[in-house]
């Protein structure tokens, strides 16, 4: 009987512990990252209060689900708010890390947008972002590098179904260290 | 002991068994069978009609020589891919309204459930008793048959060559048609918010269209979101204008601040053809008190019409939008035979009807 | 003494550690080119190199000059290069930029647009070299509109962060107008449909044909003079008698007709779209 | 020792041997997944929880509902299974072995009542039964058919601990409860009245010298000690059906008809079910009643009985009041059955003593008919299921280009719609799970899935129209129509026929102004302890029934009951020879 009972505990145990390893998988799904942003000297169109919302949410989700997608080499995360050459080069990016065993983990810190440019028919828009970032390099478990910085993006979102996508998402020579 | 226990157990199962029996309706059945009443004729007759048992059916009217079994069926059941043809009979009430020794005159509400929601028919049927039996005397009818002819149908269509999955974005597209909502008009009514409205295709191309509200609350919250689902016609031709309507349900005015309409269209391929007209419109009251908008429908084209819709819009004497009303038509619309159709507005919207205006939808069966 | 040469050589050792693990790269790098990294120390070290598109990692000498590839640069971005040795890492980073333009894409909407609209066309257009990198460099890109008759428009207008845009107004005559936008011997063009606007004066006439009734618009045109396109619907309302009677009827070679059966006298109006016409007065003939 | 063949006891391996080679082909054919209503449904929670062993939310159906809402533990094994023979033959695996189980535990339930003889004849009836096979290729009720078998083994524990003390007994007892109860807890419920009851009575009947309150008294510990362990085993299932107790509108089912007006419906509840065993309905009667032993076991049979003629008696309806349209009945015809059995295969062994080769033949034949009408009636009956529609371009369809951004409803599609759902990653907002439903839209009706409202008429429809009327919020872009008759309701709600597929028998339908779905958010979703309680506590209970049956196995019996027929007196009917 105990030994039936050790059995169990065994396998209780073996259970718990395979949830406990799932369980970060879970739990490092934060929230989006703080994003404001700046529409003043937008044109030639102006934004509309909707679709401020909606940039201000999708940018924020876009780094969101790039962070994860880094961290956990899901390309399918991209899906959501990325699209063209964006989704290209982070797709690529993964398919890197996965031969290589070298990732890049974000720690996301906020975002400054400023809008630039609203095509005239509303099908494009032009931003920059100035990002504050904890950007670690990881082979394996081993940490190569980390650096606090922020980085400037120009980003160039296209509208979806029923979100802003980012379509192009390139840093720029402009970067102030803390 | 040992005879005891089975006879008890039989005999109890067997009282069971029959209690049950009558409870389920097993003695109504029974009396469903006979036709020694007026109303067990009607009701044998209609029972034997929604088992689709036509042949029993037809051979229990009294004028089953006069009525063609098409057409007997045809009236019951549908034809031609009608919306009848699309719907089972689930029940039916019935009245007397006079009866002698000879003959009677009994009221059948049938309830349908067809395959766009329910469908209730009133018909006026006449019994007659012959011998031991009564019969019901069913009203003859023709089975509607279109002179062969020729129509030439050399009316506009526009295909659509779409782009394939890959994203193509900064090279030649086709935008979305310019679609417009005309009017728009919220109103309280006793269980809901009613948004009613008419929507126009500006563009040159046919456009595929919703129409979407959302109430919004006083802080800027959704409050609801609804469409206009069946209550528009969705495919519009160039410069086409339906009515729409959109129902909030438990809604009510002081619990909303404004309303955001969303209208969204899509480039299809559309026909021009068929060419419905809407003939002898008019307001009018039925023996109930209902108010009702009436008229026939006509079918230009030289195709069948399976199943149509009907989408009124009613104005007042400003030319607003006050009510938009729908139904559909259990009748297929074969071409140049004209098809009666009916449907109701509320009593307190009837008085400030000032003009009206009838647009037409339809379902094919073989294009959809 | 074995303490002082502890003190001294334990230090010494690490900062001749530390110093293996320099790197230098240049500061612009154009994309798709390669390049060297310049690289201190002796031995075997690790490289590691991440940015758009990349995350590898490769044993390299030290003390070498490291080449890198252009095809591990194709992206436009900054990029991060760490040098590791013995456990000890250094990193440098650097920005590779677009290279020569060589791919405008061109956003032109609408696809169609009525006659006569100021302003109603936009052409946007966005440079990009051959990596599909946006050109952030500021670059003429010349636009051109060729309407189906008369003379093309062209202007030159400098890209800023990449893009440039244009206005145009369509044009009075109905057709197809074609919209380029050229940069050297790269050039992409759109093709925009300028149709006719609202009808204007739309007129229906009787039309009495073997003892039926008939009603026919007038040719359906634009204020401008253009004919409505086909397919358009047209609204007839008859009131006689009978009641009301709607018929939609779309227009074919310009003008739109149908029958309507008389009883007594009768009004009939005619709408399409938001423009109305003139009502008609007709006597029922038996 | 009798040494004639046909006065000897068949040996239990050669009928489960019987019915691996009877079941086994039939299974291996995937029979169950191409003829009966529910096998898809087990199939496609097992997916959820190979995928998502801790997770018990299925985003998959009702755009989410919680698996907790039905006992998990045969879908668990499935899943296991699935990891090495894939999901398809996992779950005919599982079936083999409910199979095997209730042949087993039909043996071990009758050898308490009757000879070890009768015992094995009722075993070897088992196999050919017409319930069984209902359930198994008709029903597809795998879950039923489990939970019955563990809980038949049980019983003969819960009679040692409650007449003699023997711990064991208890354990052992208890611990198959939980196994049973985490397969299926209904049947466990009604079980415990129809099967325990007996059992208990029969206990009283045999204590010989111990007190009648010491055996309640046990009996009642067993009770009480099962019933805190169900509580714990199957605690989300308990807090899920607190928080959201059913109260949609009753969904009608055939089993709940008066059977005696339509011919159809007796047919498939009554007389393919019992098949052959009608005809010993009398020697049922006559040999529960004749002996006093026995008699408790007529009474739960003829009390199942009752309840598996649904609407055709009151009983069911004065019992269960408004549960009555809640429940189905087909599975009280199993109670019945297996209740029946030791009194037939006691007829059997009367029939063979008699008859010899003749009685041979005639059983024989019985069970042949029985278990091949029950086969038959899969294609000769009018209610025919759609588990065997190719649903692989519908499946293809949703997985490609980004179509599982949205939800997708079937039309049509009947009892396939779970073998869409199990192999596409898009999500519906229909299900096959009907005590799951919480969405307004379908539980304001009372109709079931909208598959097939059409079935449920005006109830149907309408809660379809509802469905799609709220499309957008849903974001329920697609619909799949295998029956034209929706086509009318779909077209005319704004979608547009995009697809065709199998010459037409299969037509996909889109509308282009809704928005990627969003998730529900539902406070049914169940806390991530309760996940892992339901991943670990179910399945651990079983793994804890096999370690005792392999660590502690029960002694050889020598006890040999002495029932015969017809008996000679009233008094002497089972000693004890040890």
């Amino acid at each position: 009987m105990m030994r039936a009972a050790l059995n169990v505990l065994v396998i209780l145990a073996l259970a718990g512990g395979a949830y406990f390893v799932s369980w970060p998988a879970v739990m490092a799904d934060a929230g989006s990252p703080e994003v404001e942003l700046n529409a003043e000297n937008l044109g030639p169109r102006p934004i509309e209060e909707l679709t401020e919302k909606s940039i201000t949410r999708d940018y924020g989700h876009a780094w969101q689900t790039m962070a994860a997608a880094l961290r956990e080499n899901r390309s399918d995360l991209l899906d959501g708010y990325f699209t063209g050459i964006a989704k290209a080069i982070l797709a690529e990016e993964i398919a890197e890390q996965k031969r290589s065993g070298v990732r890049v983990r974000y720690t996301d810190q906020g975002h400054k947008l400023e809008a630039i440019f609203y095509s005239p028919s509303g099908d494009a828009m032009q931003l920059r972002d100035r990002a504050r970032l904890e950007v670690e390099i990881v082979d394996g478990d081993k940490v190569v590098h980390r650096e606090d910085v922020t980085l400037n993006y120009l980003v160039l979102m296209t509208p979806g179904a029923d979100r802003w996508l980012v379509r192009d998402l390139q840093t720029t020579a402009a970067e102030v260290r803390p | 002991m040992k005879y005891f226990v089975p006879l008890l157990i039989t005999a109890a199962t067997v009282v069971l068994i029959a209690i049950a029996w009558v409870n389920s309706g097993g003695m109504e059945r029974e009396r469903m069978r006979s036709s020694r009443t007026s109303e067990e004729a009607v009701r044998l007759l209609l029972t034997q009609a929604q088992a689709r048992n036509w042949d029993r059916a037809h051979a229990l009217l009294a004028n089953a020589s006069d009525v063609e079994k098409s057409a007997f069926v045809a009236d019951l059941a549908g034809s031609n891919g009608s919306l009848l043809t699309f719907a089972n009979l689930e029940n039916f009430d019935l009245w007397p309204l006079h009866k002698t020794d000879r003959e009677a005159s009994m009221r059948v509400k049938l309830h349908y459930s067809t395959a766009v929601g329910p469908l209730e028919d009133v018909r006026d049927l006449k019994v007659q008793h012959e011998g031991e039996t009564w019969r019901v005397v069913w009203p003859t009818t023709t089975v509607a048959r279109v002179a062969p002819q020729v129509i030439p149908v050399n009316y506009l269509r526009w295909d659509i060559i779409n782009r394939g999955a890959e994203d193509d974005w900064g090279v030649q597209n086709v935008d979305s048609p310019q679609v417009r909502i005309l009017s728009m008009n919220a109103l309280q009514r006793p269980d809901r918010i009613v948004i009613v409205g008419e929507v126009v295709n500006e563009d040159t191309v046919p456009a595929y269209v919703n129409v979407g509200a959302t109430l919004l609350r006083p802080d800027g919250s959704t409050f609801a979101q609804e469409s206009s689902f069946d209550k528009i016609s969705h495919t519009l031709l160039p410069k086409q204008v339906s009515p729409y309507r959109i129902d909030f349900p438990e809604a009510r005015m002081n619990q909303v601040k404004s309303v955001r309409m969303d209208v969204k269209s899509l480039l299809v391929a559309a026909s021009a053809d068929p060419v419905i007209e809407v003939s002898d419109q008019r307001l009018q009251t039925d023996a109930l008190g209902k108010n009702l908008l009436l008229g026939q429908l006509l079918n230009q084209s030289g195709q069948v019409v399976n199943i149509p819709h009907v989408v009124a819009a009613y104005y007042d004497d400003s030319g607003k939008v006050i009510w938009v009303s729908d139904g559909y038509v259990d009748q297929a619309l074969l071409p140049q035979i004209p098809v009666p159709f009916a449907v109701d507005l509320p009593d307190d919207v009837a008085p400030k009807v000032h003009n009206y205006h009838v647009n037409v939808n339809y379902f094919n069966v073989n294009r959809s | 003494m074995r303490l002082f040469l502890a003190s001294v050589l334990i230090p010494l050792a690490l900062m001749i550690c530390a110093a293996a693990a320099e790197l230098r790269a240049p500061a612009q790098v154009t994309a798709g080119k390669s390049f060297s990294l310049a690289s201190t120390g002796n031995g075997k070290g690790m490289l590691y190199l991440t940015g758009p598109g990349q995350a590898s990692k490769r044993s390299v000498m030290l003390g070498d000059e490291i080449q890198i590839r252009g095809d591990e640069v194709e992206h436009a971005g900054r990029y991060t290069a760490v040098i590791c040795d013995s456990g000890n890492c250094a990193a440098t980073h650097f920005f590779v930029r677009a290279a020569e333009p060589a791919k405008v894409s061109l956003l032109v909407h609408p696809s169609r647009v009525r006659v006569g609209q100021p302003n109603a066309i936009s052409g946007v257009a966005f440079v990009f070299d051959k990596f599909r990198n946006l050109v952030l460099s500021p670059t003429q890109v010349d636009f051109k509109a060729i309407p189906k008759q008369g003379a093309a428009v062209a202007q030159t207008r400098p890209t800023q962060n990449g893009v440039t845009w244009i206005r145009l107004t369509s044009a009075t005559k109905e057709g197809p107008a074609k919209i380029g936008a050229s940069l050297g011997k790269v050039s992409e063009l759109r093709v925009v449909q300028q149709v006719a606007s609202e009808a204007c004066n739309l007129r229906i006439k009787p039309d009495w044909n073997g003892g039926k009734f008939f009603a026919e618009t007038e040719p359906v045109r634009d204020c401008s003079g253009n004919a409505v396109s086909d397919g358009t619907v047209v609204s007839f309302t008859k009131v006689d008698a009978s009641g009301k009677t709607t018929v939609d009827v779309p227009i074919k070679r310009g003008v739109a007709r149908v029958q309507m059966p008389l009883k007594g006298n009768a009004k009939i109006l005619v709408a399409s779209g938001v423009v109305t016409g003139n009502e008609l007065s007709v006597e029922g003939r038996q | 020792m009798e040494t004639t063949f046909f006065r000897r006891p068949i040996p239990l391996a050669a009928i489960l041997l019987l019915a691996v080679v009877v079941h086994g082909p039939l299974l291996l054919m995937e029979l169950p997944l191409n003829t009966s209503y529910d096998a898809n449904l087990h199939v496609f929670f097992a997916s959820h929880y190979a995928h998502h062993w801790f997770d018990p939310w299925n985003e998959k159906w009702f755009a989410g509902f919680s698996q907790t809402t039905y006992p998990p533990l045969a879908h668990y094994w499935i899943a296991i299974f699935s990891y090495v023979v894939g999901l398809r033959m996992a779950y005919m695996l599982v079936q083999m072995i409910a199979i095997l189980l209730l042949v087993a535990g039909v043996y071990r339930f009758a050898r308490l009542f009757v000879s070890e003889r009768a015992a094995s004849y009722a075993a070897l009836f088992t196999v050919f039964l017409g319930t069984v096979a209902f359930l198994v290729y008709s029903a597809g009720q795998l879950s039923t058919l489990l939970s019955a078998s563990i809980y038949l083994l049980a019983l003969p524990y819960f009679y040692q601990w409650s007449r003699t003390a023997h711990w064991r007994g208890l354990v052992k007892g208890v611990v198959l409860i939980l196994v049973a109860a985490s397969v299926h807890h209904v049947t466990l419920l009604f079980g415990s009245f129809l099967f325990a009851l007996p059992v208990l009575w029969l206990a009283l009947a045999d204590r010989g010298e111990r007190s009648v309150f010491a055996v309640l008294g046990r009996a009642v510990f067993f009770a009480v000690l099962a019933g805190i362990g169900v509580g714990v085993v199957l605690l989300p299932y308990w807090i899920a059906i607190l928080k959201h107790p059913i109260e949609q509108m009753p969904i009608p089912h055939a089993s709940r008809s008066n059977f005696l007006l339509n011919i159809n419906y007796a047919i498939n509840y009554f007389f393919i079910p019992y098949g052959a065993m009608i005809v010993a309905f009398p020697a049922i009667l006559w040999l529960g009643s004749a002996n006093r032993r026995l008699r408790p076991l007529l009474l739960g049979f003829w009390v199942a009985f009752l309840f598996g003629l649904g609407g055709t008696t009151p009983i069911p309806k004065w019992v269960f009041g408004r549960a009555f349209e809640i429940l189905t009945y087909e599975r009280f015809t199993l109670s019945a059955a297996v209740l029946a059995l030791p009194l037939v295969g006691l007829f059997a062994e009367y029939l063979l003593d008699r008859y010899r080769s003749a009685a041979v033949a005639g059983l024989a034949v019985c069970c042949v008919l029985t278990m091949g009408l029950a086969l038959g009636w899969l294609a000769w009956s009018p209610f025919k299921t759609l588990s065997s529609l190719n649903v692989d371009q519908v499946t293809d369809f949703l997985n490609r280009d980004g179509h599982d951004k949205y939800r997708y409803l079937t039309l049509g599609f009947g009892n396939a719609l779970p073998k869409v759902s199990t192999y596409t990653t898009a999500n519906s907002v229909d299900g096959e799970y009907n005590s799951a439903r919480l969405l307004p839209e379908m539980t304001r009706y009372g109709a079931a899935q909208l598959t097939s409202a059409k079935y449920f008429g005006t109830a149907g429809m309408e809660s379809l129209r509802a469905m799609l009327k709220h499309a957008n919020n849903y974001g329920l872009k697609f619909i799949f129509v295998h029956e034209p008759y929706y086509e009318p309701m779909v077209a005319f709600a704004g979608w547009r026929k995009v697809e065709t597929y199998d010459y037409g028998s299969v037509t996909v339908w889109s509308k282009d102004d809704v928005s990627p779905a969003r998730p529900i958010q539902s406070d049914a979703m169940p806390a991530p302890w309760e996940g892992l309680l339901w991943g670990t506590l179910p399945l651990g209970s079983s793994i804890l029934a096999i370690l005792l049956a392999l660590l502690f196995p029960d002694r050889a019996r020598v006890r040999e009951t002495v029932v015969e027929f017809p008996a000679p007196t009233e008094e002497i009917y089972a000693r004890e020879a040890r």
